[in-house]
């Protein structure tokens, strides 16, 4: 009887995963979406906990279950809530990390109790589970170190070849696990657990930081397919299910976030742009003249505008600057002047990097463009201010087929009678490709940091 | 091989439950626009924090005497909740600033 | 009550497959174009003449001197190759004349 | 060994399946696709064939089955082949039942074997195929009917709460199987039995003959239902799997079909417009005043013109004018006139019904214009001739929120500089509702059957 409900518990929980993650795919009904795959997962917990017999014994440990489940709550829920809009990725990786470590020390438990039994496909359940939650343990611990910053991009030289081995040498291990005897497998198995750990390592370092996102992603697949390694091995449904949908869908999600900036996978992994190389190697390209203008100028432009429309990118977010960028809309309004946003959707470093900054600011939904509204509205902007974005504004997406962007939909900012972009130098964006809008004839360059500059402005603006 | 073959044959369905979610993970995802990636990555990073459900049962299988696995069990349950609570609360968070976003929103359901 | 339960128990992976199917069908089609309908439909009538297969394993499980099964089964195999035969050929002649259709074609597929 | 690979073989069926199906949704792939289910299906059912081990017994009867299997493949093979494009639909209809009385036959089969034991969830599964199979064996059966011109609607007062009643009986029927004695229960089967085939027909007799694809789609669904039980019945996965895909895409294009026409499915079933009743009903409403137009002077304005639109609807396929309406064309371009077709998505009487009609004819494809362009297209027509369109070209649609069409994508025909009508009186169409376009200053009819009003077309247009 309690295994019946705890069956239906479990199909309860399926559901509401595939459910969930539609509603999550649709902007009106993706909060919904959440809540309801959070509903699903708290009846698949609270069904195991309260009717789960284990064959043979009875269920022990609740005191210890229950304060662990306390405590993970407790830390989850506060750094969840106490963390900054912009520092979500780092949040979301390291989440993704715990799944990882989860299944990893699942497996070695389980490895623990089976090796006396020879259950061949069991075995390989619970090795798969291992590497696959290691690596995406140990990969998303330095995916988030080099977001929060705190980790810079490695690689030698031969490092694809040298994981490759790494990886040819953890599948050689477990075969032997599989296949060989029992006395030595838990000398292997610790073995394979230090090079997977390592290979989630070395896969995750040589890949620029900005590629992160992509990374996480991936890594995200790999923690559901552990999941549905676990899942296989307690013949446990709701595992399985909620496993694999993680893992097919993470799989299909980091390719269209690779799409959507017009990459591949492969582009993304071994980096063949991008990151540090592209910021030493494309510096200065051959160059052409531009103008630059006044902060003063810049400031009586924007005031005696109709309508401007500023264009946030990476930059932005680097110095930090959506607070000053809010305050800076404000005393234009004041001025009677239009104001709106574009929001390119790659811009930043990460899908909707510009709407969760700007909206930790303040600035209201309603004035955020999407791509294509504002590609129709620039025609009627006397003036378009781009603060810190670069390649998503770059001509050569729609004009140049060499260029590595080529194909890219841009925020086509050159139709805008005056055209001002605050960057801090001539280098190149994420792309490491140059910029031929900051040589047209209504472009002019402000240079300086983004928060500085658009301090000045306000400043400006006031006096005037 | 003859391992491999009565090994699917005797796990068939579940073979058919994995294909079926593979198949359905895909068509569920593959119109989303760009601005949900991050949330929904989120979303399915919160999903498989369903492996907590391995470590309570490791946990509760475990003899009360066995330290070595009540620790490492009792470390797993911990971070099977860090996944789950912090997955969900943090994809709340960053929807939350989707909800005034009727104009994109719906301009957006209309493209699927 | 009971032996409901029990039998979803003991065909849970069954219900799995039903209700993972379910919505595999409802997410694939749900975006087809109007002018596919009609070969939509055709093309999954002949699919569900898989039925077939009942039919052979009921001809196939009965003693040869059983003549009602016998004539049944052999009734249920041939409108059930019908089912299999016709339907695909039929939607085959309805899908060739799309083939020449590559403006159509190409337009509905950017659309999708 | 066997069954393993017959697994397997199953496996490999219910992907291609999958696969078929998704192919079949998209007009790139939409050939390959059903290649690719009947591909899998093939496989799936030479698998049983050669593969199949019954339990206790040995596999019998290979010769029937395989004499069997060749008259099918002969029947369905020839008649698929030889149907006429126009008729598709019927052919679909009286599959579709082939199929719902294979699994019914079936469900008898295992009645008769099984009423020994008491194998409870069974009887449900037999039950349930052989109900469901009757009803999609004898409601394709009339839909054929209807489909070909052999039945006309019937319907009595009060039709609707008899069916229910009917149906109600049945499941009671059914519930004393499940829980009653063995003794009577084959002649409550029997009863059953009846019962569910003159449901079947009862439910789709009073239906429009209009609406039978929408009815065809539903009932293609159930028989997919019933697949499934039997699936559920064998614990056979293929079967199974097939049968619910089916199922719940057959339910979700019922329901697109029913949207493309602006209708809901209750109103389809209930039937509160359309068929037989809107004929005679809403017959003459209140009219304006409206032009004719003589042969020979509408075939003067087309032999002059420079860009002719032809709009094909219902009428054209009655008439079965299609040749006629392609020598038009021919003739035409002869006088140096360009000559394009309009296709609406629901012109006709099922989707892709004028597709169909025109490739018939040989009309070439490139020709055809889909509803959006050519909407941007009518604005730069001298001429648009209707021949035997109505619903898809009113403007009610678009400017009467009262209408039953309203929000209906049309044809909008009266951007062009003429509107040439051709139907054979002034009586509405299948929604049974008045057009305007009749009456708007440049529009004209041109009264006669379209074969006919063709013919005599193209001898003028020759005389010119
Ligand atoms: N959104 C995503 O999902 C995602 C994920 C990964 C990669 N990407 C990629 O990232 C790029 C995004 O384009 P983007 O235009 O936003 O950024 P970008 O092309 O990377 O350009 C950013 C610009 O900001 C300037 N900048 C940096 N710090 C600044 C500061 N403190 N003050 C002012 N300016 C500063 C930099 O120039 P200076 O150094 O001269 O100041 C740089 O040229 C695209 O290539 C996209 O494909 C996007
Ligand atoms: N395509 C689908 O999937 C589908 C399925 C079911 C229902 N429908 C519905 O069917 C309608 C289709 O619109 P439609 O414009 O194609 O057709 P319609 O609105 O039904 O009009 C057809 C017109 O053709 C005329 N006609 C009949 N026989 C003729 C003949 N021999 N020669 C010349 N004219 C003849 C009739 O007028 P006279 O009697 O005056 O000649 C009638 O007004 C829509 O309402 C749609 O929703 C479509």
């Amino acid at each position: 009887m309690q295994t019946n409900i705890l069956s239906i518990c479990y199909l309860i929980g399926s559901v509401s995963f595939i459910i969930g993650l539609k509603m999550l795919s649709n902007p009106a009904t993706a909060r919904r979406g959440n809540l309801v795959s959070a509903a699903g997962m708290g009846i698949a917990i609270f069904g195991t906990l309260f009717l789960y017999q284990p064959a043979g014994t009875q269920f022990n440990n609740y005191g210890w279950i229950v304060g662990a489940m306390i405590i993970g709550t407790l830390i989850g829920a506060i750094s969840a809530r106490k963390v900054k809009m912009t520092a979500m990725p780092e949040m979301v990786s390291i989440f993704n990390g715990m799944g990882g470590l989860c299944a990893a020390l699942i497996s070695i438990v389980e490895f623990g109790r089976i090796a006396q039994d020879n259950a061949d496909m069991h075995v390989l359940s619970i090795l798969a589970g291992m590497i696959i939650g290691s690596v995406s343990f140990a990969g998303s611990m330095i995916a988030y170190g080099k977001l929060s910053g705190k980790i810079k991009d490695h690689a030698f030289p031969g490092q694809h070849i040298f994981n490759l081995v790494v990886l040819f040498v953890i599948v050689l291990l477990g075969a032997l696990i599989i296949l060989g005897d029992n006395a030595s497998s838990i000398f292997i198995f610790g073995g394979i657990l230090i090079l997977s750990l390592s290979y989630g390592v070395l896969f995750v370092l040589p890949i620029g930081g900005a590629d992160m996102p992509v990374v996480i992603s991936l890594l995200n697949s790999f923690t559901g397919i552990a999941t549905a390694c676990a899942g296989f091995l307690y013949n446990n449904p709701v595992m399985l299910t909620g496993g694999i949908l993680v893992g097919s869908a993470g799989a299909i999600l980091t390719i269209l976030m690779c799409k959507a900036m017009n990459r591949s996978l492969k582009n993304v992994l071994i980096g063949s742009f991008g990151g540090a190389k592209a910021a030493s190697g494309a510096a200065v390209g051959e160059q052409g003249n531009y103008r630059e203008i006044s902060l003063s100028d810049a400031a009586m432009v924007m005031a005696y505008a109709h309508k401007v429309i500023i264009v946030p990118g990476y930059g932005l977010a680097v110095a930090q600057a959506q607070h000053t960028c809010h305050e800076l809309e404000k005393s234009l309004r004041k001025n009677g002047v239009e104001v709106k946003y574009a929001i390119h959707p790659v811009a930043g470093r990460m899908p909707g990097h510009m709407n969760v900054l700007l909206a930790e600011a303040d600035v209201s939904y309603d004035d955020l463009l999407e791509l294509e509204p504002a590609n129709e509205e620039f025609g009627s902007a006397d003036v378009v201010l781009i603060l810190g974005a670069n390649d998503v504004v770059n001509p050569a997406a729609e004009n140049d087929p060499s260029s590595p962007i080529y194909g890219m939909p841009v925020l086509q900012v050159w139709k805008a009678k005056t055209v001002i972009i605050n960057k801090r130098s001539m280098r190149p964006g994420y792309a490491g490709i140059d910029n031929q809008l900051f040589f047209q004839p209504n472009s002019s360059m402000l240079f300086g940091d983004a928060k500085d500059v658009l301090q000045q402005l306000i400043n400006q603006v006031k006096d005037i | 091989m003859q391992t491999l073959l009565d090994f699917i044959q005797n796990n068939i369905e579940l073979f058919y439950v994995v294909i079926l979610s593979v198949f359905l993970g895909i068509e569920v995802i593959s119109r989303v626009p760009s601005v949900l990636h991050t949330p929904l990555m989120s979303g399915a990073n919160a999903i498989h924090g369903v492996i907590i459900i391995g470590s309570i049962i490791v946990m509760g299988e475990a003899s009360p005497d066995n330290y070595l696995v009540l620790t490492l069990g009792f470390i797993a349950v911990i971070v099977g909740t860090l996944n789950v609570v912090g997955g969900f609360v943090v994809t709340d968070r960053m929807l939350e600033m989707f909800k005034t976003g009727k104009k994109g929103a719906s301009k957006q359901i209309k493209e699927n």
